[in-house]
């Protein structure tokens, strides 16, 4: 195989206020024609900087390259002039990004923007440029091409622009494809599709790809060839069988054990690394993971360790050669860096017990559809249709299902943060729904929530002190010393310095900050605390101690958890019962295990096969829902989901399928349960 | 209708894409922070002279020396001499207590009353919104100068009537913006966040919406000072400028502008105090905009 | 407010008799001010009547000696009580609209201005004490007063009681104003608001006043009156060759302009009372001589005006101004500023020098509250100004107010210590408004004087004929008046015109007005 | 659409009436009368200035006089100004049309004038053409208009007697009154244009405009420009009122005809119905502007063209 792209000794600096940071140093990296390379590591590692670098999209950002050179088919990058650069881009090398909807210039039809590509770099003319552009955007799979040529890009779902995104950096068949997170914002059902397309078309075109992801799974699936980045510099390079096999870097070791798969024992604590990344204009001496390494030494710290390399394999780390070889080194938990491992949630799961906290009935949230004016009101959302399940006592019941089903609504609703169209919900025997003003403001104390994001849940112009504080002024009238201790005592149960408390929210990393959203939810000794993809934005390290934390916390102060999140491997690994929702319905309910083991639903299924997995093999991801979730203003009659399901009958068009149990606890809207 | 599943996403978003804060490249001394040191200095010196001018200015600002009227500028008088004989720096050193009053007290007076009103609209909403919104819609198609003119020519000429013309004028504008900010401070979640704890709306309004939301205001407040100067000088040379012992610009400039062909000093002076504080004043806005503008504040 | 004219006499520069008079060219004028209307009746600015005097006649002039000629009356008699008047009319005088000029129509004339529905404003005033009129033939017609006025027939010169043609008046009732139909040497063509008025040659013209040397139609095309409100505009747009003429310079262009050889400047002093202020003697302490005298004593007339008006106006020494039948020029000069005297006339007062430099007496500040009603006319706020930095000297303060609302604060509250006012006017019975003692139940004077012996004089005044006691009395009347320091005779206001060299022959009528009859332009 | 434009149109209605009662209110209320300016009081008596009060009808009660107003306007009449009873709506369709070619010849400089130097000013962020450029925005809306009109006459007219000082007939006039009022307007738009080219260059599709390998002066005045001018828009739309407004002091100092003019002088007089006749004309085109601009919206913006 030849090589197409290979950095040497690349290094990136930024020009900020604050002075010149080093982004990037010494990144060393090849990838060869027709491979896939991944580019992996937490979030500021400096992966996008890197694939930025690479097309040299980061001279205008203030960004410079400091040193080494990018070749790429034997032309050093770095050095060309402005417009030569250009013929590249697009042309040899092109670029898929992250976020769609916000990669696509708004106010041109995509149509436009492919074909302006086209006619950039392959002189053709317009005619021309059109066809191949329809053609293009029917090769990624989009149907009727004609028509979405002329589309806007705000008219298109975010899998049909990532899919349009995807034909547009194909346009000039580049030999290398770019792509940055290019499922992070999808559901897994489409970031499914898209890795299938990505694929596909890596084979036909014969393309090299450099894709970069902060998940190892999509890694597993896809990679040939993994690099791992951290702080800024490569510390492990090697082939995805390898590195799967055995990680070499105690930074990969530590990632790879974060991620709660989908047979990890659920409730059991998962490992995690301590600490976050280290910020740019901070870093440690020596090795820069040194300060998160359980296996540390002084040498470590003193001295920064060189990207060795081992076989076909490269490693920055002075102590990998000795600690691949040790025995903990794959299933160790001993070196677990928590201070005081627990077992608590196994004590918790027995002591369950089954009597409802929540119990809501025929809950429904319509939203009047805006714009249509005069006939306001005849056309809704149908957010949350006709709900009805219980929480339990000390559970937590996880929720999932893609984007739009209605979550968050059923969530808010629950809480009354909004208002049930229909529908009652009790809380503790309490019709929450007939509640008002004070009343219902003094039940609040009871259920508590945290947000998906942490930094914007946080009054940026607060200390994070008074953050917390706030319900306790509010319902417990606390003050003064008494105020201030109880401030400490939460900091400490979430595992803050308390000292802490005098800072504002933009000093803190994100897993602190959730950490400190944590300590404002449990404040009041809640009985119920909503989770709305509270761990969704982090990394999978720090993921991994807030799930930690969570689930510590509930066994301490028996708490009630609603989790809800896409990423169903965190759901599977802390909730005892999962409810599946569909387009506003739930259309199954079972415990987790089970679920999971036995999914009744076919939605359940195709989401569950969706996810990618390190430990399954490529092939065996075979099935994939197709399509996208239909608008919940027009819900499908009969069941919702026939529009998608690969086992739809006439009768799934016309029924509606009413949730059945099938086995103790378990519950599914289906005609034809699995 | 969209906007919940959006936002979800875009909170997503913000994380992952590295989107550099909109990096302001600042070299070590170019010459817009020149600009902005040197609109600091001036703000302060004309601060300096409102409060105490008898510092500064070397004669007194109504004493006429009617035997040197009309001298160009010279080293015994900087700016020249004005028709009545009066050392023209000396009087636009104490003119600008009247003019800063009336900068300083309409945007005080127009900020509070504007501010409050989009305030309570945006943060109320429903049809106390649609209500208050009309009538600031009202109170917009009406050009500001024209409200500011029927003001001041039914109340007369006086300073305080200035300040109350103008400070009516702006109200709109400072509801309209204090309104989007209420809003949009509203619907963060924060607010939600406070709002799930059990913290009444009241409590939420004066602990987190108010104190966020004032940074645009306070902006366009800045900005309004020198807006607000600009009026009270247009109402000047309209015929409805205030006559004081000693003048404001505004007035100075709109009575000696007769004089530009034969004494250019007269009406240039008080007209450069004028731009160059209101320059100043933007630059100042501006750069506040920058540093408080929200989008700086969420993704820092 | 109150309109300023009355040529002293006409400029002597500008010859009577025009031996290169070239026909034809239109002249463009810029004017100060926009014109309210254009029906003489019902304006109220001086600057509408710079026009109307082109549209219209009167049925007499008053010429710069004071003396009355005839122009559309040709001759008259006033009968012995003085309260019948009985005008000889001009026979071939026919209107712009080709109406003829008869009894009828003056009849018309001055019964319309009487009606309430008119809504006739200084023209009603000035033709008072008019009771009715009654057409003895075509062409004679007799007036009746109520009571005998010396004044009467002065008025009668004036342009607002100019004759409009009765056809018109009631083909267009109240828009007669935006189609003036006239006798006048021109005809109106079209007025853009706020932009210009033309006015054109009325060809069929030949009843011109003795004041004009062409007693035929103009020799100009006509005229485009430009408004230009801004003064350096208007001076610009002369200096520019924009217009060819300009009204009202202002002083510091006045000196440019006369040492510029490509333009020259008229300028003719009005006539009439003079910006004077009035103190009112209602008012403590300045109901108290001593009180009002220090202040006269203190305030440098002179170098205020001097100062602010560069040399270009003259001071005022009197009630009247120069030029008027009856002026008391033995006043000139009888005052000079006295800082000391008028300090010792406070300090006799019991006022005395208070902490921050103002009198105080019973714990009361000496106070004097000046208003202005126009923003900054003529530099009457500059006035201001220089007279509250005057009187600072002898412990004073001055308070300005400017105000619009004259009629509620001077006229209808006497909210004023001090109150300037000028007036044009023909006669010295001018006085009779302002020094006349009233009735407590209307509306009080300006003075607020209420003196029997100044009553008698004044009421003697409008009735004696014996032009020589007549002339006495006013004497007596403007010594009074400023021995007692009622009032601060500041300024006469000339009337400017700036044009260029090529216009010839602009006149001023006795009030000031810029006449255009005898107007050419040189190539 | 057609239904929102209609619910537009309505509330407009509602806010033009409101406008009207609010001046209204604000003029009757408050002291003075047109007779002020009409008569000298010294010469004329109390009751001479009484007739006349009652004939103009202004010693009316408030409701009275509002319900005349209102009721001539409702039935399309705009009613004679008290001053000299000219008819309200000749004049100002008479003097109309020279306040709408100064309006739209300083928007037309503001806009040309704002948009070029806003992209420049942004694509050169910091660099010494956008210090230039922004400074001179600055000066455009830190100078009192009236001076820097007559400074442009005194340079332009007088000294260099290039264009004329004053008038309003031919597009020479229209000049020196454009740029002065334009200055302003393109102070405001070269910090909009600018701060909203600086927000899409932060955009993330910049970025994919790159890594296309567009030029870059496409990437700017084809992309980023057509995306920063959709917030431009509305500040045109607010700009025209700023203009309208603007003319009440150019007109004076130019000395062109046209409606900021005679507003000016029929407030100071206090000549009721000219005044509601001239705020009813510039609120209706205030709000037909904004109507406009919200269409106009639609058709620059797929993205509202979707939601309306
Ligand atoms: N234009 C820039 N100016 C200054 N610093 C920057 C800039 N772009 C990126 N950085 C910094 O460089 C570091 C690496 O950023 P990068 O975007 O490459 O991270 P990443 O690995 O892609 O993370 P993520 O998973 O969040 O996308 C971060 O600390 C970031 O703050
Ligand atoms: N306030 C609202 N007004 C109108 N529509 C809304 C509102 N909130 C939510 N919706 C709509 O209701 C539907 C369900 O939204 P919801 O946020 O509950 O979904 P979700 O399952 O939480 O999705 P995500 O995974 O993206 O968070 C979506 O179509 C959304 O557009
Ligand atoms: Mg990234
Ligand atoms: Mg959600």
């Amino acid at each position: 195989m030849s090589r197409l792209l290979e950095i040497e000794q690349l290094s990136v600096d930024f020009h900020t206020p604050k002075g010149s940071i080093n982004a990037i140093r010494d990144i060393t990296l090849s990838i060869n024609a027709g491979e896939t390379v991944c580019l992996v590591g937490e979030s500021g590692s400096g992966k996008t900087v890197t694939s930025k670098a690479i097309m040299r999209l980061i001279d205008h950002e203030n960004g410079q390259i400091t040193k080494g050179r990018l070749l790429l088919d034997g032309t050093d990058i770095v050095t060309l002039p402005e417009h030569e650069l250009r013929e590249f881009r697009g042309k040899k090398m092109a670029m898929v990004f992250q976020e769609p909807m916000s990669a696509f210039d708004p106010v041109f039809t995509i149509g436009h923007q492919i074909q302006e590509t086209i006619i950039e770099h392959d002189k053709v003319s317009k005619r021309e440029a059109k066809d191949r552009v329809i053609q293009l955007l029917k090769k990624v799979g989009i149907p009727d091409p004609e028509q979405r040529y002329r589309q806007y890009p705000g008219e298109m779902s975010g899998g049909m622009l990532q899919r349009a995104m995807i034909a547009m950096s194909l346009s000039c068949q580049p030999d290398l494809l770019i792509a940055d997170e290019p499922t992070t914002a999808l559901d897994v059902t489409i970031q499914a599709q898209i890795l299938q397309l990505l694929q596909e078309l890596q084979e036909e075109y014969g393309l090299s790809i450099l894709l970069i992801t902060h998940d190892l799974g999509i890694a597993a699936e896809i990679a040939d060839r993994i690099v791992v980045m951290y702080a800024g510099e490569v510390v492990e390079e090697a082939s995805a069988d390898d590195l799967f096999a055995l990680p070499g870097h105690p930074y990969t070791r530590g990632l790879l054990r974060s991620i709660p798969t989908l047979d990890s024992v659920r409730g059991s604590k998962l490992y995690s690394i301590k600490g976050s990344i280290p910020s740019l204009n901070s870093l440690p001496d020596g090795c820069r993971f040194q300060t998160r390494c359980p296996f540390a030494t002084e040498h470590c710290k003193q001295e920064a360790p060189p990207l060795a390399e081992y076989g076909d394999r490269k490693i920055a780390c002075w102590r990998s050669d000795e600690l691949v070889r040790s025995d903990f080194w794959l299933n160790g938990s001993e070196v677990s860096v928590e201070p005081e491992p627990s077992n608590l949630s196994v004590v918790m799961s027995e002591s369950k017990d089954t009597k409802a906290l929540f119990t809501v009935h025929h809950l429904r949230k319509y939203y009047p559809l805006q714009g249509s004016g005069l006939v306001r009101g005849h056309k809704v959302i149908r957010a949350v249709d006709d709900v009805s399940f219980s929480i339990n006592k000390h559970e937590t019941f996880g929720l999932v299902g893609e984007s739009g089903s209605g979550k968050s609504t059923l969530g808010r609703v629950l809480l009354q943060l909004e208002r049930a169209t229909q529908g009652t919900v009790t809380f503790d025997g309490q019709d929450l729904t007939k509640l008002k003003g004070t009343a219902l403001r003094s039940v609040r104390q009871h259920m508590q929530t945290i947000f998906q994001d942490p930094y914007g849940s946080f009054d940026p112009r607060w200390k994070i002190g008074d953050s917390i504080a706030e319900p306790l002024k509010v319902h417990q009238k606390l003050k003064g010393a008494d105020l201030h201790s109880r401030i400490h005592e939460l900091l400490e149960l979430v595992g803050l310095d308390p000292a802490w408390s005098e800072r504002y929210p933009h000093e803190f990393s994100g897993g602190q900050r959730q950490r400190i959203g944590i300590a404002r939810a449990i404040a009041l000794n809640p009985k119920f605390i909503l989770a709305d993809e509270a761990v969704s934005a982090l990394d999978v390290s720090v993921q991994a101690q807030i799930i930690n934390l969570l689930q510590e916390l509930q066994g301490k102060l028996g708490l009630t958890y609603m989790f809800i999140a896409h990423g169903l491997q965190a759901v599977r690994h802390i909730s005892d019962r999962i409810g599946v929702m569909y387009l506003g319905k739930l259309v199954e309910i079972a415990p987790s295990e089970s679920l999971f083991l036995q999914p009744a639903h076919p939605y359940t299924q195709a989401l569950i096969k969706s996810v990618p997995q390190i430990s399954r093999g490529r092939e065996e991801r075979s099935y994939h829902l197709q399509g996208e979730i239909p608008s919940p203003s027009s819900p499908p009659s009969g069941c919702r989901f026939h529009t998608r399901c690969p086992f739809v009958t006439s009768r799934c068009r016309e029924e509606e399928p009413q949730l059945r149990q099938l086995a103790s606890g378990h519950l599914a809207a289906c005609h034809f349960p699995l | 209708m969209r906007e919940e599943a959006v936002s979800s996403k875009t909170l997503w978003r913000t994380r992952k894409t590295v989107s550099p804060p909109a990096i302001r490249q600042k070299g070590k001394f170019t010459v817009s922070s020149l600009f902005l040191y040197g609109a600091a200095l001036l703000i302060l010196f004309t601060l300096t002279c409102a409060v105490v001018p008898g510092w500064i200015a070397p004669y007194s600002p109504t004493e006429m020396l009617t035997d040197r009227i009309l001298q160009p500028p010279s080293a015994a008088h900087l700016f020249g001499t004005d028709y009545f004989g009066r050392d023209i720096f000396s009087v636009v050193v104490h003119g600008s207590r009247d003019s800063l009053f009336i900068g300083f007290a309409s945007v005080l007076v127009g900020g509070l009353i504007g501010g409050s009103i989009g305030a309570l609209s945006g943060y109320a909403g429903g049809w106390i919104d649609t209500l208050i919104m009309r009538l600031n819609d009202i109170l917009m198609t009406i050009p500001g100068i024209l409200l500011a003119l029927a003001i001041a020519s039914a109340l007369g000429p006086s300073l305080f009537n200035i300040v109350l013309a103008v400070a009516v004028s702006s109200i709109p504008g400072y509801a309209r913006v204090m309104r989007a900010q209420v809003m949009s401070i509203t619907s963060r979640t924060f607010v939600k966040a406070a709002a799930s704890i059990g913290a009444s709306p009241i409590q939420i309004f004066w602990k987190h919406v108010l104190p966020n939301s004032l940074s645009p205001l306070l902006v366009m407040g800045a900005i309004g000072i020198g807006t607000s100067i600009l009026t009270g000088s247009g109402l000047s040379f309209l015929g409805l400028g205030v006559l004081r012992e000693v003048p404001d610009w505004g007035t100075l400039l709109s009575q000696g502008r007769g004089y530009l062909t034969v004494a250019w000093w007269i009406c240039t002076f008080p007209g450069l105090a004028i731009t160059a504080f209101v320059l100043s004043v933007n630059i100042i806005g501006d750069r506040l905009r920058d540093h408080l503008d929200p989008k700086n504040l969420t993704q820092r | 407010g109150s309109q300023t004219t009355q040529g002293t006499e006409s400029v002597k520069s500008q010859g009577a008799a025009q031996g290169n008079s070239r026909q034809g060219g239109e002249l463009t004028f810029a004017l100060a001010t926009s014109p309210d209307t254009l029906d003489p009746h019902r304006s109220g600015l001086a600057v509408s009547v710079r026009v109307i005097r082109t549209i219209y006649d009167s049925l007499v002039v008053q010429l710069p000696d004071n003396t009355i000629k005839p122009w559309l009356a040709k001759e008259w008699t006033i009968s012995e009580d003085g309260l019948d008047y009985t005008f000889e009319l001009r026979e071939d005088v026919v209107f712009q609209d080709g109406t003829p000029f008869n009894a009828e129509a003056v009849k018309y004339n001055f019964d319309r201005i009487l009606d309430p529905a008119t809504k006739a404003a200084n023209a009603a005033a000035l033709l008072q004490p008019y009771e009715s009129s009654e057409a003895i033939d075509e062409y004679t017609v007799k007036i009746h007063l109520s009571t005998p006025s010396r004044a009467f027939l002065g008025n009668l010169s004036q342009a607002l009681l100019g004759i409009v043609s009765p056809a018109a008046a009631e083909k267009y009732g109240d828009q007669l104003g935006q189609n003036p139909v006239g006798t006048g040497p021109f005809k109106f063509v079209k007025w853009d608001e706020n932009a210009s008025i033309q006015v054109e040659r009325n060809p069929d013209y030949k009843w011109a006043p003795e004041l004009v040397s062409n007693q035929a139609a103009p020799y100009l095309d006509g005229i485009d009156f430009k408004i230009v409100p801004e003064e350096a505009t208007r001076i610009g747009s002369v200096q520019s060759n924009q217009v060819l003429a300009a009204e009202t310079v202002p002083p510091q262009n006045i000196l440019t302009l006369q040492n510029d050889p490509n333009y020259q400047l008229l300028q003719t002093n009005t006539v009439g009372l003079p910006y004077t202020l009035f103190f009112n003697l209602d008012h403590e302490p300045w109901n108290e001589l001593k009180a009002r005298q220090a202040v006269q004593l203190a305030v440098d007339v002179d170098t205020i005006v001097k100062t602010l008006y560069l040399g270009t106006y003259d001071r005022a020494w009197s009630a009247l101004s120069p030029g008027i039948f009856g002026y008391d020029a033995t006043l000139e000069d009888s005052i000079s500023p006295d800082i000391d005297k008028a300090n010792q006339l406070l300090d006799e007062l019991g006022w005395t020098q208070g902490s921050d430099g103002v009198r105080e007496k019973d714990g009361k500040k000496l106070q004097l509250h000046y208003v202005d009603g126009t923003p900054n006319r003529e530099k009457r706020n500059d006035i201001a100004v220089m007279i509250q930095q005057q009187l600072k000297q002898i412990g004073v303060e001055v308070e300005v107010e400017i105000t619009k609302d004259i009629r509620t604060v001077v006229y209808t509250n006497g909210d004023y210590d001090l109150y300037g006012n000028s007036q044009v006017n023909s006669d010295p019975n001018a006085l009779y408004s302002f020094y006349h003692s009233y009735d407590p139940n209307t509306q009080a004077s300006l003075s607020r004087l209420s003196v029997p012996q100044v009553d008698e004089w004044l009421e003697q005044g409008r009735v004696e004929k014996d032009d020589a006691k007549r002339e006495q009395l006013y004497k007596q009347v403007q010594q009074y008046i400023i021995d007692q320091a009622i009032i601060l005779p500041i300024y006469v206001f000339p009337y400017t015109v700036a044009a260029s060299k090529t216009v010839q022959g602009i006149q001023f009528d006795s009030l000031g007005y810029p006449l255009f009859n005898d107007v050419s332009l040189q190539k | 659409m057609a239904w929102k434009i209609t619910q537009r149109l309505l509330t407009s209605v509602m806010v033009i009436f409101g406008s009207l009662v609010l001046v209204f209110s604000i003029l009757y209320v408050l002291p003075g009368d047109p007779t002020d300016n009409m008569v000298d009081p010294s010469i004329a008596t109390p009751e001479m200035i009484a007739n006349l009060r009652e004939q103009l009808g202004v010693d009316q009660p408030f409701h009275i006089q509002f319900a005349r107003y209102f009721g001539n306007i409702l039935q399309g009449d705009f009613g004679n100004s008290l001053i000299n009873s000219d008819p309200v709506l000749p004049k100002i369709l008479e003097n109309f049309p020279a306040t709408l070619a100064l309006t739209a010849a300083s928007s037309l400089i503001s806009i040309i004038v704002g948009i070029l130097l806003g992209v420049l000013s942004a694509i050169h962020r910091n660099g010494i053409i956008d210090f230039i450029a922004r400074l001179i925005g600055l000066f455009g809306i830190s100078m009192p208009t009236f001076w820097s009109g007559i400074l442009l006459i005194l340079i332009f007219s007088i000294t260099l007697g290039w264009f004329p000082a004053m008038g309003s007939e031919g597009w020479e006039t229209l000049v020196l009154p454009a740029i002065a009022l334009g200055t302003v307007g393109a102070g405001y738009i070269v910090r909009m244009v600018r701060n909203s080219m600086l927000d899409v260059i932060n955009e993330q599709f910049m970025v994919t405009l790159r890594s296309k390998g567009l030029r870059e002066r496409r990437i700017m005045y084809f992309h980023a420009l057509r995306n920063a001018l959709i917030p431009a828009v509305t500040m045109i739309g607010m700009l025209i009122g700023e203009m309208l407004a603007g003319t009440v002091v150019i007109e004076t100092v130019f000395s062109r005809q046209g409606i900021g003019r005679i507003i000016a002088d029929a407030i100071m007089a206090k000549d009721l119905p000219v005044v509601q006749g001239v705020i009813l004309f510039s609120a209706i085109i205030y709000v037909l502007v904004n109507l406009l601009v919200d269409i106009s919206y639609t058709f620059i913006d797929p993205r509202v063209r979707r939601s309306a």
